[in-house]
């Protein structure tokens, strides 16, 4: 069908347009936020030093900052020039509050840990969620679903740093099972097994309050979406004609209900660090997260900035591809075509 | 509302609420006549105090009550909660009803801010705006997760106003001449309301929490009390570590209460309105489906 | 409450359960390099309280958070000593004098010192040391004051300021010496200087986000007296860092502790140590004295009467103590100190009402009232530190308790706090205060000259004090190296300070210490305090009191 | 665009041409060509042709509910505009839906399904008159006793009940033309000739024009005066009803009518055929349709110029026609 393969093209190129706008909209409101908002980084690293050294500072040392850290007094246009070709020379500026290190080199560092604590939370949430919800869907009202899900309604309400926080407390503090802080051994070396070890046990608690807290929200999601489906009238034929069960519910139910919990997950993984600041905070794990804390903390507003443009662009290329595969392989989309925007 | 308050999910739900509603209205009167304790109050003579007769929850490390601050607390929270909630589900009906009933630019101009707000990282953005703006106070932050959190309930009450635009009934009603203010007024918003019921009761939970992790981040409003300011407050002055759970325990649970409250509200008007399962429901999945 | 006393056998139990049979042959397997590994009892852990370093080496970041490591690196040209800041001692600089009238400083560079490159530090290296912040004012973050730099010797060289500058050296102290050679071809305002190479006794020797080791050289020119050659600096919140303490991974660190002494010390008294450091900070408030009722003394007389310190500082962690009359903590100014202010102003309720009838002021339903005017209290304090938000409540409860007077507090993030104050817009602010020298001290606070209006953000003098003798008694102080006449202008100053009250001092701050004798003894405290260690400490000082550390013998 | 209508009177509503795309994902859907019907005072259309074919695209542009692509729509003999219509026009047209159980809003009673168009037109000034005007509405369409209905909300009536209430809305507006899109088709058999009934009765007593839209050629045949016969889009053959049915001139017609359950022609052999067409094959894909006779690929008598172009009109007497090749040879008259 070229008819078919034509519009699927278009859909595509409908999406892409989309996205692309959509990038170049976080980025200039990524340019604006700051531009629009009070503060001063000199301040707030002369603040940050009189704390440390338990000192006022002279005012020639606070002169001195400020010039080296005091705004661009540029015409905004020629900035918004500067700041977009910046970027696409991959400069994120100069961090304040670790000067003079570069946006990128703190984000490159501190990203392949965000990545690994929180991805493979996310995934396995995602998987362990969406399975039993899938269960607990099909059977409505069995002792399982009516344990799990007001379970995993409670578990949605409880701020998730609370729990992260009593964990901590249990198991690392009470109980030392847990290393109490940090992403890995600090006395190992890099390259030894060893090293690799403690990275996993340093980062076995934070994953798992990861997965307690928001495998509930798959669990619901799935078993809404199963129930739904079920009530289908092609898996009640599925039924009718006598299929087996386990058949029904994982090539006709579940496989339709896991469409809206794949965007869900492209969704989730676009997420992943803005959702570690909680985490890595509680757990003082070295990513993202923390170093956004951080940026707050010291008022880091070129950190600020280069993190949040990073995660946007993160979660417009998960949904991106998200959407992308959705177009391959839902039929509705298919079919219609579907809009994007 | 006769068979809604008949369902025990809804009725255990409603009741949790209202205790919280009636202490972030009377919670102060309360505390100071009947506890005999201000929240405000800094005792500092007896600091870090376990449970007793005199104070049932203990005191915290500057030495307030803490049952006093934890009802208190139901105020801070409730309002953040509250406006915020307001605020987004405002906007969520004007963006998602304006987009799904008018249609043409106006739904392509709306929609794609509203798809905008969906793939921006909200919570880091809540978190950097309000901590840009320093020194904030409740209704700052109120107003920021607003205004940052309306798009996923525009993206339903869009596909569902879209739905219900095109149902014959609408369309009937619109042939007979009925004008399009009209139309929204009184055949597609009282279809929502079980929709912008359960998006607004989530909303409030959704602000309670974030109140709570931005405070728990240090981006809170330090003259206020919230549950959040609470845990705040507590895991500054190392509650946890020196072992005092009166301090730390209560504001996590109050949310917990207050969430699953909204959760089982929801849960028993999805029950009311579709025994299969809610129309709302259902919605917030076809729109996530049709992204 | 607290921790069970079984904590460390479950945690080494919790350790061989998730790493399970595997480490042992792990660690025999990967022998090599990797066990060169200095073991625990050899190595002496501070605090780093940053959670997340950056290798960051570079002298003139105003913010890099390499903690108390660079203190082993980079070192100054003078050592200006936290407990006499007033006398400068020799350091890089072997020598140092004064001449025409305090307008030129001729520096003799210490010989024989090599920098851990094993490179030899030169004049040249010295001067461009010293240039780099007249060249570029921007990495001027030491503060430096004089405007030509110039080699006068082979080993001399001459500083040249515009005005006498006596009171001046404090910045020579925070300057670091650097390798121009080292430096050459790079962009200080981008460069991370990771492989730093300074003159101090410590290389890096290992490095990651959460910690760093520094391994000290042989042939420092301060001489090899170390207790051990390896340091390491994990970096940790304070909460964790209490708890690293009691597993004994660290053996130094600089937190409060609030309930340290029963949680910590009593635990095992004779290895554990929590001890505050004076640090010639104070807890005060801060007036706006362009504002009333403010800028009237009876006002400032009679709130500061109104105060029972000994109840403030109940309220926090030990040690911090009613400061005295004159501000000046005992320990840092000693010398310069007026015997007749060292005690600390006494609750007088009848005093500040005498004071309040006295400037024509009633209090009405919580308020000052004058000539019909209403005048609310509103004191704003810091949000960020707890004990600020129990001290100013304390405060603030006193006056409503003497006076009945309602003060409004409110709390304030530090940046929104600072700018408040830089602007002069303001009531009254509860805060601490600390500058340097005795001349600094009163400088920073009370210097009126080029004094700043309202709304223009100020480095100095943010109260807005305007009073013509305290301005003639710093000019004149500035320009004279006479001792007698310095500590003439001193008590002068003094006097000012105590009858007029620009501020209300009203704590102590600390500095604290919270150690394990476990593996080393020696630590400072504040029963005989010679150097400061860790987090707040200069690198002489740092360097010297690890020198002062012996190996336990338990 | 001369017409041989047995009646030379001006129609009321009027479509001329009318032409509807729809851009759908990218594709162009050509659900309607150059589709012209008449409708006149006190007379039946029916529109014949399975789903899919465009009736009620028809149906809805004679509504304006949304414009045509080309070609016009004519009230009165004058064309209107291409916006939204004014109340002015919704008062002389009126467009009843093929769903009772959705064209009425589940939470609102008869009464105010009634009240809302009295009141929008201004035909009543408060709410005694309107209940009154209501009760009217409601003996019109014989729901009886009226006053028992008003209260009544939509779930508490039976289909054909509701499709009354449809009917009684729509009278309420007093229009010139009622747009019947399949207006029986979701009811219960029992209950269709009733309805039958109650249109025929106010063709007859009210005068109105009627557009009739069906897929059933039987019920075309009890109720209406003219048949036009649709497939895929396109007008295919029209004329007064007897003559379309009973001497089909196109081979879908005949298709269409050999299938169709006839008591009259006694043919009612296959009674299971349904709307569904599955004994009539599949109608094309309207985004890529057929070039020139989009009946063509299922014709038996195809031919090589059906592929070339659209048959014109043939004229075959009586005001009976047709879009046909096979005519079109004929009658002489040929145009491309």
């Amino acid at each position: 069908m070229s008819s078919g393969t034509r519009r699927r093209a278009i859909a595509f190129a409908r999406r892409l347009r989309f996205y692309v706008i959509a990038a170049w909209s976080a980025v200039t409101l990524n340019f604006l936020i700051p531009r629009l908002m009070p503060g001063d980084p000199a301040q707030a690293v002369v603040q940050q030093l009189e704390v440390k050294n338990g000192q006022n500072l002279p005012p020639q040392t606070v002169e001195a900052i400020r010039k080296l850290l005091g705004g661009v007094h540029e015409n905004i246009a020629v900035q918004y020039w500067h700041y977009l070709g910046n970027l696409f020379t991959g400069n994120l500026g100069i961090s304040t509050g670790n000067f003079p290190t570069r946006v990128t080199t703190l984000i490159g560092t501190a990203l392949p840990w965000t990545m690994l604590l929180m991805g493979v939370s996310t995934v396995l949430a995602f998987l362990i969620g969406t399975g039993i919800g899938a269960l607990c869907g099909w059977r409505p009202g069995t002792r399982t679903d009516s344990v799990l899900s007001p379970l995993s309604t409670f578990l949605a309400a409880v701020p998730y740093f609370w729990v992260a926080l009593f964990a901590l407390w249990l198991f690392a503090f009470r109980l030392g099972w847990f290393p109490l802080a940090g992403g890995h051994d600090p006395d190992a070396d890099p390259s030894s097994p060893r090293y690799w070890l403690s990275v996993l046990h340093y980062g076995l608690l934070p994953a798992l309050t990861i997965v307690f807290s928001s495998c509930g929200g798959w669990l619901l999601g799935m078993r809404n979406m199963t129930l739904t489906t079920t009530g289908e009238d092609f898996v009640l034929l599925a039924r009718a004609k006598g299929l087996s069960n386990t058949r029904v519910l994982f090539r006709y139910a579940a496989r339709n209900a896991m469409l809206p919990q794949l965007t869900g997950f492209a969704l989730a993984l676009g997420a992943i660090i803005a959702g570690s600041v909680l985490t890595e905070t509680v757990f003082t794990y070295p990513g993202v997260g923390s170093l956004l804390k951080q940026a707050i903390d010291n008022r880091d507003y070129p950190l600020m900035q280069g993190i949040l443009l990073f995660t946007t662009l993160a979660v417009l290329v998960a949904n991106f591809l998200a959407d992308s595969v959705y177009v391959l392989v839902d039929p509705r989309t298919r079919a219609q075509g579907g809009d994007a925007s | 509302m006769k068979p809604a308050l008949r369902n025990p999910k809804v009725l255990a739900g409603s009741a949790i609420a209202l205790l919280v509603v009636l202490a972030a209205l009377f919670g102060d009167w309360f505390s100071v006549h009947a506890l005999g304790q201000d929240p405000h109050t800094l005792d500092y003579l007896v600091i870090n105090q376990p449970p007793s007769g005199h104070h049932l929850l203990g005191t915290t490390g500057s030495g307030e009550d803490v049952l006093a601050q934890t009802i208190a607390g139901a105020r801070g929270s409730l309002v953040v909660g509250l406006v915020s909630a307001l605020i987004s589900t405002a906007l969520g009906i004007l963006f998602g009803v304006c987009a799904g009933f008018f249609g043409g630019v106006a739904d392509t101009v709306l929609n794609f801010i509203t798809n905008l707000f969906i793939v921006m990282p909200v919570f880091a953005l809540t978190l950097i705006v309000a901590g840009y703006l320093n020194n904030t106070g409740t209704m700052t932050i109120a107003l920021i997760i607003g205004v940052f959190g309306w798009a996923g309930g525009a993206r339903s009450l869009r596909a569902q106003t879209m739905s219900l635009r095109g149902r014959d009934h609408v369309q009937a009603m619109r042939m007979l001449g009925e004008s399009r203010t009209r139309l929204v007024f009184s055949e597609v918003l009282p279809r929502l309301y079980p929709l912008i019921s359960a998006m607004f009761l989530h909303a409030v939970i959704g602000g309670v929490l974030a109140e709570a992790g931005l405070a728990f981040l240090g981006v809170s409003s330090p003259n206020t009390i919230s549950w959040g300011t609470m845990i705040q407050n507590a895991q500054n002055q190392n509650a946890i570590i020196n072992g005092l759970w009166w301090w730390f325990l209560p504001p996590g649970f109050c949310i917990a209460a207050l969430g699953t409250a909204t959760g089982l509200i929801n849960f028993g008007i999805d029950e009311i309105a579709n025994p299969r399962l809610g129309a709302a429901r259902r919605a917030a999945q076809q729109a996530v489906k049709a992204a | 409450m607290g921790q069970p006393p079984d904590r460390r056998s479950i945690l080494r139990a919790g350790g061989a359960l998730s790493l399970g049979a595997l480490a042992p042959p792990v660690l025999a397997a990967c022998g090599g390099p990797a066990s060169a590994t200095v073991p625990r009892s050899d190595t002496v852990s501070v605090l780093n309280k940053d959670t997340a370093i950056v290798r960051n080496f570079n002298p003139y970041s105003p913010s890099n958070h390499t903690g108390p490591m660079g203190r082993y690196i980079y070192e100054p040209p003078l050592w200006i000593p936290r407990l006499d800041p007033a006398k400068p001692q020799p350091w890089l600089a072997s020598a140092f004098s004064w001449s025409r009238g305090g307008r030129e400083l001729t520096l003799t560079l210490r010989k024989g010192v090599r920098f851990n490159d094993g490179s030899p530090l030169t004049l040249d290296d010295f001067v461009h040391s010293l240039d780099i912040p007249l060249k570029k004012p921007e990495f001027n973050t030491a503060g430096v004051t004089y405007t030509d730099v110039r080699a006068t010797g082979p080993d001399t060289v001459v500083l040249t300021f515009d005005k006498p500058a006596y009171q001046d050296l404090y910045a020579l102290g925070q300057l670091s010496v650097v390798s121009k050679r080292q430096l050459a071809g790079h962009d200080l305002a981008t460069w991370n200087n990771p492989d730093p190479v300074g003159t101090g006794p410590g290389r890096i020797a290992a490095f990651t986000t959460n910690q760093v080791r520094i391994r000290l050289r042989r042939g420092y020119w301060g001489g090899d007296a170390f207790p051990t050659r390896n340091l390491k600096f994990p970096s940790a919140s304070e909460d964790t860092a209490k708890l690293l303490l009691l597993d004994g991974d660290l053996d130094f660190a600089s937190i409060a502790w609030p309930s340290g002494q029963t949680n910590f010390v009593d635990r095992d008294p004779a290895q554990n140590l929590y001890s505050p450091l004076p640090s010639g900070t104070i807890a005060m408030i801060a007036f706006n004295h362009t504002k009333a009722p403010w800028n009237d003394i009876h006002v400032r007389r009679a709130l500061s009467m109104a105060i029972d310190r000994s109840a403030v500082s109940r309220t926090v962690a030990s040690g911090q103590d009613p400061a005295n009359l004159a501000g000046l903590a005992p320990e840092v100014y000693g010398s310069w100190l007026l015997p007749e202010y060292r005690r600390s102003q006494p609750l007088d309720v009848a005093g500040a009402r005498r004071e309040l009838a006295a400037g024509g002021w009633q209090i009405k339903g919580g308020n000052l009232v004058k000539d019909g005017r209403t005048h609310t209290v509103s004191m704003t304090s810091i949000a960020d530190w707890p004990a600020y938000r129990i001290m100013s409540a304390a405060t603030a409860d006193q006056l409503r308790r003497h006076l009945g007077l309602n003060v409004n507090l409110q709390l304030q993030v530090g940046a929104t706090f600072d700018s408040h104050y830089n602007s002069g817009t303001f009531d009254i602010q509860y805060r601490l205060y600390s500058s340097g020298t005795l001349y600094q001290f009163y400088n920073t606070l009370l210097d009126g000259q080029g004094m700043l209006p309202v709304g223009k953000i100020a480095a100095s003098n943010q109260m807005r004090w305007k009073n013509a003798d305290t301005d003639r008694l710093l000019a004149a102080m500035r320009v004279t190296d006479d001792p007698k006449l310095i500590a003439s202008y001193a008590a002068s100053l003094q006097k000012i300070f105590v009858e007029q009250l620009p501020v209300v001092p009203v704590l102590w701050e600390c500095i604290w210490a919270v150690a394990t004798r476990r593996y080393w003894t020696g630590w400072p405290t504040n029963r005989g305090i010679r150097h400061y260690f860790g987090f707040d400490a200069a690198a002489p000082e740092a360097i010297l009191a690890l020198k002062g550390l012996r190996r336990s013998t338990t | 665009m001369t017409d041989l209508k047995p009646d030379t009177e001006t129609p009321v509503l009027e479509a001329v041409a009318a032409t509807k795309h729809f851009a759908a994902g990218g594709a162009t859907v050509r659900a309607v060509e150059e589709a012209s019907v008449a409708l006149h005072r006190g007379r039946i259309v029916a529109l014949v042709g399975e789903s899919g074919s465009g009736k009620t695209t028809v149906a809805r542009l004679l509504a304006r509910m949304y414009p045509v692509t080309g070609g016009e729509i004519r009230l009165d003999g004058s064309p209107v505009g291409r916006g939204h219509p004014d109340r002015e026009y919704l008062r002389r047209v009126q467009l009843i839906f093929q769903d009772p159980f959705a064209s009425l809003h589940p939470g609102k009673t008869v009464l105010h399904n009634l009240e809302r168009p009295l009141r929008i037109h201004g035909h009543v000034r408060d709410r005694a008159e309107a209940r009154a005007r209501a009760a009217e509405l409601l003996e019109r369409v014989s729901l009886l006793p009226a006053k028992e209905f008003l209260d009544k909300l939509p779930h508490q009536l039976s289909g054909g009940q509701r499709q009354r209430v449809v009917i009684a809305r729509a009278l309420a507006v007093r229009p010139a033309v009622l747009l019947g899109d399949e207006p029986i088709s979701m009811l219960d058999v029992s209950i269709r000739l009733d309805m039958l009934n109650l249109l025929t009765k106010l063709r007859d007593e009210e005068g109105l024009a009627l557009l009739y839209i069906t897929h059933d050629i039987a019920s075309a045949r009890y109720l209406c005066d003219d048949v036009q016969v649709m497939y895929a889009g396109q007008m295919v053959e029209g004329g007064p009803k007897e003559d379309v049915i009973q001497r089909p001139a196109h081979p879908y017609t005949q298709l269409l009518v050999d299938a169709s359950p006839d008591p009259a022609r006694d043919r009612a052999a296959d009674g299971t055929a349904d709307e569904d067409g599955t004994t009539l094959g599949e109608p094309p894909n309207l985004a890529d349709p057929p070039s020139g006779c989009r009946f063509r690929p299922r014709c038996p008598h195809a031919m090589a110029v059906c592929a070339e172009a659209f048959p014109p009109r043939t004229e075959l007497g009586g005001g009976h026609w047709a879009h046909c090749w096979l005519h079109a040879d004929g009658s002489g008259v040929t145009t491309t």
